[in-house]
Parts: C-alpha cells; structure tokens; sequence
C-alpha cells in the first residue's frame, strides 16, 4: 500500500506499507523499514531491531502531534489537508493568530496597497497588525470588530486588479 | 501568625503558593474565573471560589469582589502573586485597611517604584547608576519625540505603568517615532489603564541582569544573588539563569551591594528585584524595581535552597528574616525555560487548542511549575504562558543539559509552543560560550533555525503515526473534523 | 571512553543508571525478563533484549546470557545495580576478561568484603574498630552454638554471602538458636546460593551508620558523608537519611576518616558503603562495606549535589574523580522512604497486584525513583520495593514534612504498600527528635499504631466512593469479581 | 436510600443518601452533608461549601482504594463482602501472603496443637511459616509443595476435636 503523509509541511511517500499484528513493514526513500509494537494500555513503545522508541501521540483539530523523544512532527490529518487546499486564493488574508478583532481600517470595496494595514487583531492583552498581502480591491471582510476569529481563517479577501493604483 | 491565605491570582503563580501554604500548614483559598474551573489553581487549594465570568476587571482584577471573598473565608493575609494586582497600591491600601496582611511591600514603595520617574530620580540622588532617559509629566507626543532627540536614537519606548513587554518599543530612527509611540500607548493603555510612557537609551547589546532582594519589618536587608534574563522575544524573557555568566566575583559583589541598597534606601519590605542594563564594558545601570515575586524566582531557589514564597510570608507575618547575608550561597547552576503557546515560526504569535498531554520529566534537578494540567484549554482570554521547566545542576552545562532532556520529556501536546525553539536556544553555540544579549535572537537568528529531519528520524514519525493510526483511527473531512473540534471544545464548560 | 553501557538489572536502580546514561550522552541498554516487559526499565532505555522467562538464575541472574547479549550488542561496560550480579566477583572477572569494563570494584575488593570474616580480620589490623563475633570455615551448628554463648547473648546470626535481610537472625537466649540458626541457613542458601553464616554480638539499641566512599584508580580517596538507616523492620532499612542526627561535627569527622582509611587501605575503586554500628555510648563499630551503589544513595545525591552514577561510570573510564575533598559539602537535609508492596498490619509480608495509579508528587525538592508504571503488575517473583521518594530540605524539620506531603501524593493504588506506615513513622515524636535506633519499630509499636478517621474524614470517603461508584459501577458478586480479575491477569501477558 | 459499607475492615451505615445531578446528600452518624462533583475526564474534585477535595480512587479485585490528600481507605464491594462471609471457619488456615508452598511438614488426617508448623510459604524470597491456629485434626490440605497461592485464601482446614491432645 502506499501513502502520502504530510508532516511538518512536507509532503512524503511511503511505499509498500505493511502493517502484519504488531509488525509494520514499509519504504521510505528507497530503503527498507521494520518495525515492532510493544503496547500497553495507552502507552506505545516501538522497536527497530532492539531499539526502544517511546512514541507519544496526540489528536488536535487538524494535525497528530508526534513526539518520539526529542523530535515533534505534527502529521496533517487527509481531510485537513483537502479543506486546506479548497481554501482561499492567493489574494485572501488570514487570521495570524486567534483572536479578537480589535480594529478595522479599510472598508469593504476600497483599493488597498501591498502593506496597508487591515485590521489590528488582539490576544492576551498583544495587539497584531494584518496587512494586505497584495495590492487589490478588497472585496470582502468576513468579520467585525469585536468578533473573535480562531488562527489561520480567512478575514478578508482581496482581489488583485489591473489598475489598482 | 498568617493561618489562612488567599491568593488573588491564576496559573501557575497560585499553584506556586499554594504548594507552599501546603508545606507551612496555612490553608489556601484561590479565585477562579469561570472559564478557568478546570485549572489546577481552581482545585489544588484547600478552598476555593468563583468570580464567575467575563473581562478581567470583574474576576481577577475585581478588587471588591477578592475582599469580599476574603472577608467571608476569614483569610488573614492575601498573596497578589505576579501580575493582576500584585504592584496595585490602592488594592494593597484596602487589603491592609480590611486588617488582612497584604504579602508584598507598603503602598509607598509600590508609588515609587511604579511609576518609573521618581525611582529614577531617587535611585540617583543616591548615587546608583542610572540609565538616561526622559521619566517626566508631558506626555505631548511632540514633546517626546523631542525628548528622544536630545537622548539619541535608538531609543526604548516603555509604559510607566507595566512591564512584559506589553506597551513597549525600540525605535531606531525619528520617522518611526510617532506610530510607535501610538502604539505603546495603546496597549499601555490596554493592558494597565494607564497610557503613560517614558523615553530611555536604548543600549543595543547588553545583559538583562537583575538581583533577589529581600527586606522584613525589623531593618534587614538581603539579596539572594543575581539572575541573567538576556534572552527575550518581544521584550519578555523566556530563558533565565543565575549565576550569570558574565559576571566576576568583583562585579557580582558589586551589583548585589547596589541592589541592596536600594532597598536599604527605600525601606523595601518583602520579596523584590531590582533590574539592571549590564552594558558591554561591564557598567551596569539601574533600570527599575519589581516589588513582587518574578516569574523567574525558581532558579534562585534551586541555587540557593531557599523557599522565597515562605520567606514573603514571614516577612508579613512580622517575623524577621530566618538568615544571614553569610548563609546565603550559590551552589551549582540553575536555568528556566518559559514554555508559551506560541508559534515561533510565526512571529512568535499566541496559539490556543487544548492540552492532551504535558507528560513529565524523569531527570533528576529538573522542577515544572505548570498552571495547567491534561485536557486544560488554552484561551486568548489571558497570557500565553503555560508553564516554566527550571533545571539545577552542579555546573552551567550540567543545568542546560538537564534542561535540554527535560524540555523533551515535557512535550504540552495538543497546543503549539515554543519549546523546540527553548531546545534550540539552549543547545546553541552563542548561548553555551554565554554570549547572551538581549538582542540574542535577533542576532543569532540563523543558528536558531529549525533543522531539517534525517529519513532514518522521518521514518520514526512515519512508523509511530501508523502503529497510533492503526488503534485510533484519524481522519479530518469535514464532518469528523467538527465533531473532533465538538469534542474538545465540551470540555470547556463541563 | 564509555560510550555504550548494559545495565544488567531491573527496577528502579536501572531507569536510575538509564537516566544518568542519557545525560552523559552514553547508549543505555537493558536486559529484561519476560515477566518485566512493560516495567519501565524494558522501554525507557536505548535499546533493550529479552531474557526469557523462568527462574533469576535464567534470566537477571544468568551470567553467559547476559555476556553474549553485552558482546552482540557492542557494550563497552557493565552496569551491575545493587544485588543481582554486582557483589560477583566471578561474574565481574569474566566481564573484564571479555574486553568490557565493570562498573564497580575489583574482583579482589568483592572477594575481600563479600567475606565478612577476611574483610573484619583486615580492618581489625588496621586498627579500625570492630564488633565482635565469629567468622570463621567452622559451620558446624554445635560449633556455632558455642560461639555464640562465647560472645554472649543476644547475638545476630548472618549470611556471609549477601544483605538485605534475608538469611538474619536475632537470637535472645541458647533455646531458640538451633531453629533460627537453621531457618538463616535455608534463607542463605535459597538467596546466595551460601548458606555460610557469621554470628556476631548483637547490638540492642544502636544506629545503623554508613558512610559513602569512592576511590579511582588514581589512588584518590572521597567520602561524601555518612547516611544514617536505622529505620528498620525484618533488618531491611525502610527510610535513611543525612545527615545523620546523632553525629557532632567532631564524631562525623571520626567516622568518615575510617571508612576513607578502609577505602584506602584495600585499594578500593569505585563507589562504595562502609556500614557502621553506633551505640549509645556513641562509639562506631566497621560492620561491613558494600562494594556496590546502595538503594540510599539519593539521599546523599541531594545533599551533596553529586551524581553518584556519573562518578562511577567516570571512574570505571579511567577518570580521576573530579573533585577534591574540601569541594564535597552537605547542605540542607534529605530522607528517603523505600515504598514496599507489603501490608505493615500483616507483619510486613509481601503483597501482589496491578499498580493502577501512582500519582506524582508537586513539592518542591521531592525525586520519586521508581521502578513501576501505571498498570505494572507486581508478581511474587522480585523484591517487593516498588519505589523509593525522596525528599530534601534546608533542615530536617523541611525534608521531614516534604516527604511527607510527597508519600500523600503518590498513593499506588491498586497494591497494598507500606506507604500510610512510613508516614506514621515519619510524623512520630521519636522519629522527630532524632531518637532513631535500630530497635525503633518494636520500641515505638503503639506510637506507630493506625489512627481511626473521625466521622467527618468518614463521610468525605464515602462521599469520594459514591460519587465514583455512580460513573463507574462496582459489585464483587462471583461473576463480576471473577471478571475484574481476569481483566486484570490479562495485562501480564499483553 | 440506606447503604451500608465496609471500609478499612468495619462496617458503617449511610443514611438517606441521595444523588441529584453533581449533588449528593446523605446522613452519617446523624450528621447531614452535602458534596457537590466537578468532574473533568478522569479526575475527580468534590467541594463541600467551599473545600476541594481531590478523590483518587482504583478497583482492585476486593476493594476500591479511596485516596483523598492524607485520607487512605479500602472500601470493600458488595459482593466480595459476602464470599468472605461464606469462606471457612474459625480453624481455616488462610495464607498470610501472595506465595509459593515451599514446605509442607504435616500429612492430612494428622492431629495437630495450636502453634504446631503447618506450612512454609515463600515470596519474594522471604519465608513465612504458618502454624496451627486451634488444637484440631488437619483435615485437608489444599495444595501442594511447589503451588502458587494468593493472599488471604484457605491452605488447610483443622476440625477441631475434643480428643485431640
């Protein structure tokens, strides 16, 4: 079986994944992979040849979170990866952390420059100041002020256009 | 005798008191926001109450409210933690007013200290070194920028009211001034009431370094050695070390004699720290005075072995100081790393979600003062720090190297944090030889990116996602993806 | 160089010798019985091999096992832990025969102290003082029942070969001697596989005193202070701590200056115990030494900031010892509790089940070395302690009340465990006061007896049991107990 | 609703206990009281008035163990209340610990005196000797050298006789 993971941004294939009772086979890169499980109740220690990994993993709203002792990837979820991509184009501005919006400074329909500021958004008591990202007409804001966004949502969307001067 | 405390405060600042009230046999009462039910603030005391829900000015900043609870728990002393009310003279005011001991200095103390002008000016009729700067009255935006002029660019725009880096800004050239100005003032104003500023020289390389001192009601004062809190992001600190490495045994006396004597100066009662700007050419300048506990106390215990909260509760208890300047020593090396949620790779932006699993460390010399525990959530509502890992070892390296391991077996999942980045500031080259400025992230920018993963370690995380996959199976299209977001989000109100 | 050490042990003393590996940046690998394949010490390490099941003398007690696992695997040193194989001077020459340091002494020292009568007859040539008593080939029970009305009674009847308990005897008169003599000799011989006993003058109220030693093969010789064990039932120490109560600064001069002189005197390398008798007259007899890392060495660990594990692996690199005498100071006061699986009110005798939740312990200064996780079982099979808490403060009265409030917050439930007995000891008048002998259990029996809960701490039990009965409902007719039973058997061969 | 529970070996009655919601009331030794629960996944905090408590509790084969700060208590279930009820008489021999029967020095049918060794049990390495507990005839061994046993279950059973000296 192959799959495509994405992890930590990156998109990977593993080839021939096997996964057999407790022993999972596969293909990374063109070498050959075995490992074993060794699981008790919630804990899930996995060995190569008589290498101990303690693997702790943890489901959040788009990602598995992956820690094997020092490294921490975060593995996107399939249907994560889907709505992501559907999601707004090039001209769209998104939410840089989550947060209320603190203040507006464009109106829906003007004509923004690359660098104008948007929208001041704020989060434990820190304000951050969202710019447009390209030069356009912003042809929407999908919030007011006061309404409180979760991170990396679209807030607004701006259309690039010939005569935006 | 102090037998019951309330502590009008959150997070892990109320957990750190009431694990000493516990030792010392006082109860502890606690507050709590709605919201905050299921932190172990709320249920780690021995009593606790709610201050029901909304903006911060009707729970923990609700003066009336934390009176009005003290009164009907019969709390004899009430502890303001850090933050919140803790530098509030007014709040102190009507604590002591209510007959119940306030644990941190008098109101006068807070008046002078607070406010960065007359400290400044005190500080150097005293002849402690002071960095220049305008602290004054006329808060005509002209007239500042005027002020910072005759200063000389790069200069520091700070709120006279706070600290945290909230309302804080480096300006490096005049045509910066005015919108960094409005700025700061905006969230001084947000975050203190009060959207007064000062204009300083900004010294572009030099050491946060700051000292312990303590006062008590009979005439003695102490200090408990320095702490370096060089590394910050956005003006916060987020590693902290005593000893510093960069101060000799000379230096060393001679900054903790000058800390001393400001208390001395101004009669300071109780746990405080006064900060210093320690400028290449080894000067140092006093730059203020916190008339609270630090965020950062811990690595002062591990290297002292002195509890510094039961030592505030002595002090206003009325009792003397228990110790001599002579018995206070530095044994070994300790390091805190502040573990925020925040994306590093996003301009260190706050993150929110819920806290699966903080998991523990198995090395020893290494402490978690942590506010939350598993399945907590993590809101915008306050301040983005979860927890902080201190580790003690009998050298410098011995302590990083504890902290290091100690920041893998702690992994907070479920929230980004900045703990990779704390890893990678910790294990850098600039940071081990003790080349630590504040303007160390800035500079060494490069040495802290994100390295990428071998295939042998991406093979690893491939593996260990398929065997968690196989017993929990994962997938994200829109309808489990909700019901997944559902779930978590019940937790808040359960 | 020592780049990749097998720890041929179980429990908590190898996640201690894993802990220390990982922060010497060393390759830790473990051997575990089928048995332990979910005790942390089977996954906490770098790498780790099955022994297969069956009797120790197959598994941890197997010597060519382990070897061959050591030589495949690429060890350059062995990690013996306490009991087991660390005191086998065979098995230590076959490993350095093999081209593999041993973390320990010589072959020569083990033969030497593992000997109680050659060790007694050197160190009494030496001039250091010791207990009378008989250690001779003469194993003739007639023999040995004239030798014992020869010292006088009462008398301690000991394996030759081993500690920890097994294979001891007191006797108070010539009438019960035959049976005890024969009940220590079938204990030996199941234990050592030596059923050689030494009698020796018994000590009524005296103090178990010991004192840490190392040597290098640099012909340097440390102590790192005496440990005081007295806290005893069935001879086996259940809490230790230093410094020890008893000792003026003259008297601990005195003893920690022989037990260096034993070091010296035999050439010792290594970390070592040498045990003393201390009586009421305040006189110290050599007992024994220990040519191993003892269960207690945390307690000294805390207070004198040392690794213990680091220097023994350093020393067994060839290293010096890193420190000089002068630079080995106590500070502050540390206790150790040993957690049993046993029931206090059924003569300590072993106990059996699944640890279903430890806990963790918030306080300050508190280190829990355990060899268990959540959902270990505890078989019939090993030695019945599950952990060990240890707690250390700037004075005894803090390391007192830390451990404390520690043993409250970790419960392991699901076994019974001495855990509610070392509190009542550690909360006593006697105990407080330093009046800590060996006799201390039986003499202090009715202080030490359990309290009975008030109706109201009653009433929160039942509270707890309701309420937790109500989402999780019990009842133990045949069927349901059965069930509970079986789900519990099955995690052993998970 | 009355109950009646086991805890740490004596009996206690509980009256008038009722479970509302997260509120239970009940009466002990004429006392009311009144807990409230705050629950969150698998941790456990009840108030009365204004007092956490943090209740930890485990079921082991016979008990649930209540752990509440320094409070430690074994609250036996209903149902191994009774089986211990119906168990042997008063010159049952039990096992004293978890155990293997390392020697057995008397024969079935064989009269025996209070004290008498009946049985040696080893575990961990350590021995125990068990003896006679009534002057009596062994009347049946239930094991033999070399078995497994739990805590606390019969071994032998000693009739006792008015003859037997």
């Amino acid at each position: 079986m192959k799959r495509e993971l994405i992890i930590n941004g990156k998109t990977y294939q593993v080839d021939a994944v096997n996964m057999d009772g407790h022993e999972l086979s596969f293909v990374f890169e063109g070498k050959d992979y075995v490992f074993k499980q060794r699981k008790n109740k919630s804990r899930l220690v996995i060995t190569n040849d008589h290498l101990n990994h303690v693997v702790r993993c943890s489901r959040t709203a788009r990602n598995v979170q992956v820690n094997i002792g020092p490294l921490e990837a975060f593995v996107e979820l399939p249907g994560a990866v889907r709505a992501k991509k559907s999601g707004g184009g090039s001209g769209s501005l998104k939410s840089s952390m989550p947060g209320n919006i603190f203040k507006i400074f464009v109106t829906e329909g003007s004509l923004v420059k690359k660098g104008d500021k948007i929208l001041i958004l704020e989060a434990m008591k820190m304000e951050h100041t969202m710019t447009a990202n390209t030069d356009g007409r912003l042809t929407k804001i999908f919030y007011k002020e006061g309404d409180q966004v979760e991170g990396d949502v679209e807030l607004a969307a701006i259309t690039p256009e010939k005569d935006a001067e | 005798m102090i037998r019951k405390i309330l502590i009008a405060n959150r997070g892990e600042i109320a957990v750190r008191v009431i694990n000493t009230c516990r030792e010392m046999g006082i109860t502890s009462v606690t507050v709590y926001s709605e919201d905050d039910t299921n932190l172990p603030h709320a249920f780690l005391s021995d009593e606790a109450y709610c201050l029901g829900s909304g903006a911060l000015a009707d729970t923990y900043l609700n003066q009336d409210k934390i009176l009005s609870i003290a009164g009907q728990c019969g709390a004899d002393a009430i502890h303001p933690g850090y933050g919140f009310l803790s530098e509030n003279p007014l709040f102190c005011e009507k604590v002591t007013t209510a007959g119940i001991a306030f644990i941190g200095p008098t109101p006068e103390s807070m008046l002078l200290m607070g406010d960065k002008i007359t400290s400044k000016k005190k500080m150097a009729e005293a002849a402690i070194p002071v960095i220049p700067g305008y602290n004054g009255d006329n808060q005509d935006n002209a007239f500042l920028m005027g002020q910072a002029e005759t200063i000389g660019f790069p200069v520091l725009i700070k709120a006279s009211g706070g600290g945290g880096g909230k309302g804080m800004r480096v300006v490096h050239q005049a045509a910066d001034f005015p919108d960094a100005l409005e700025g700061a003032k905006r969230e001084a104003q947000n975050a203190f009431s009060n959207d007064r500023v000062l204009i300083e020289k900004y010294v572009p390389r030099s050491r946060h370094i700051e000292v312990q001192v303590f006062g008590d009601t009979h005439g003695n004062y102490l200090h408990f050695f320095e702490r370096e809190c060089s590394i910050q992001r956005r003006h916060q600190k987020i590693i902290e070390e005593t000893p510093s490495p960069a101060l000799t045994p000379e230096k060393r006396a001679a900054i903790t004699a000058s800390a001393v004597e400001v208390a001395r100066i101004i009669g300071y009662v109780g746990a405080g720290t006064v900060e210093f700007i320690y400028d290449e050419a080894d000067n140092f300048y006093f730059l203020e005075m916190n008339t609270r506990l630090q965020v950062e106390h811990p690595v002062t215990e591990m290297v002292t072995g002195f509890d510094l909260v039961r030592l505030q509760i002595e002090v206003a208890a009325g009792e003397a100081l228990p110790v001599q300047q002579a018995d206070i020593r530095q044994t070994g090396h300790a390091i805190e790393a502040r573990i925020y949620a925040e994306d590093p790779d996003n301009e260190f932006l706050p993150t929110t979600g819920v806290i699966e699993q903080i998991g523990m460390s198995r090395i020893n010399g290494v402490r978690l003062d942590s506010g939350f525990c598993d399945s907590n959530r993590v809101t915008i509502n306050y301040d983005p720090m979860l927890a902080k890992l201190i580790a003690h070892g009998m050298t410098r390296t011995e302590a990083r190297e504890r902290l290091l391991l100690g920041l893998d077996d702690i992994p907070f999942q479920g929230v980004k944090t900045n703990r990779d980045f704390l890893k990678r500031v910790l294990s850098s080259r600039p940071f081990n030889e003790g080349n630590t400025f504040t303007t160390f992230i800035a500079e060494f920018g490069s040495v802290l990116a994100k390295r990428d993963y071998s295939n042998d370690e991406l093979a690893l995380i491939i593996a260990g996602f398929l065997f968690y996959e196989k017993d929990t199976p994962v997938s994200a299209d829109e309808t489990t993806a909700q019901n997944a977001w559902d779930i978590i989000s019940g937790f808040r109100n359960v």
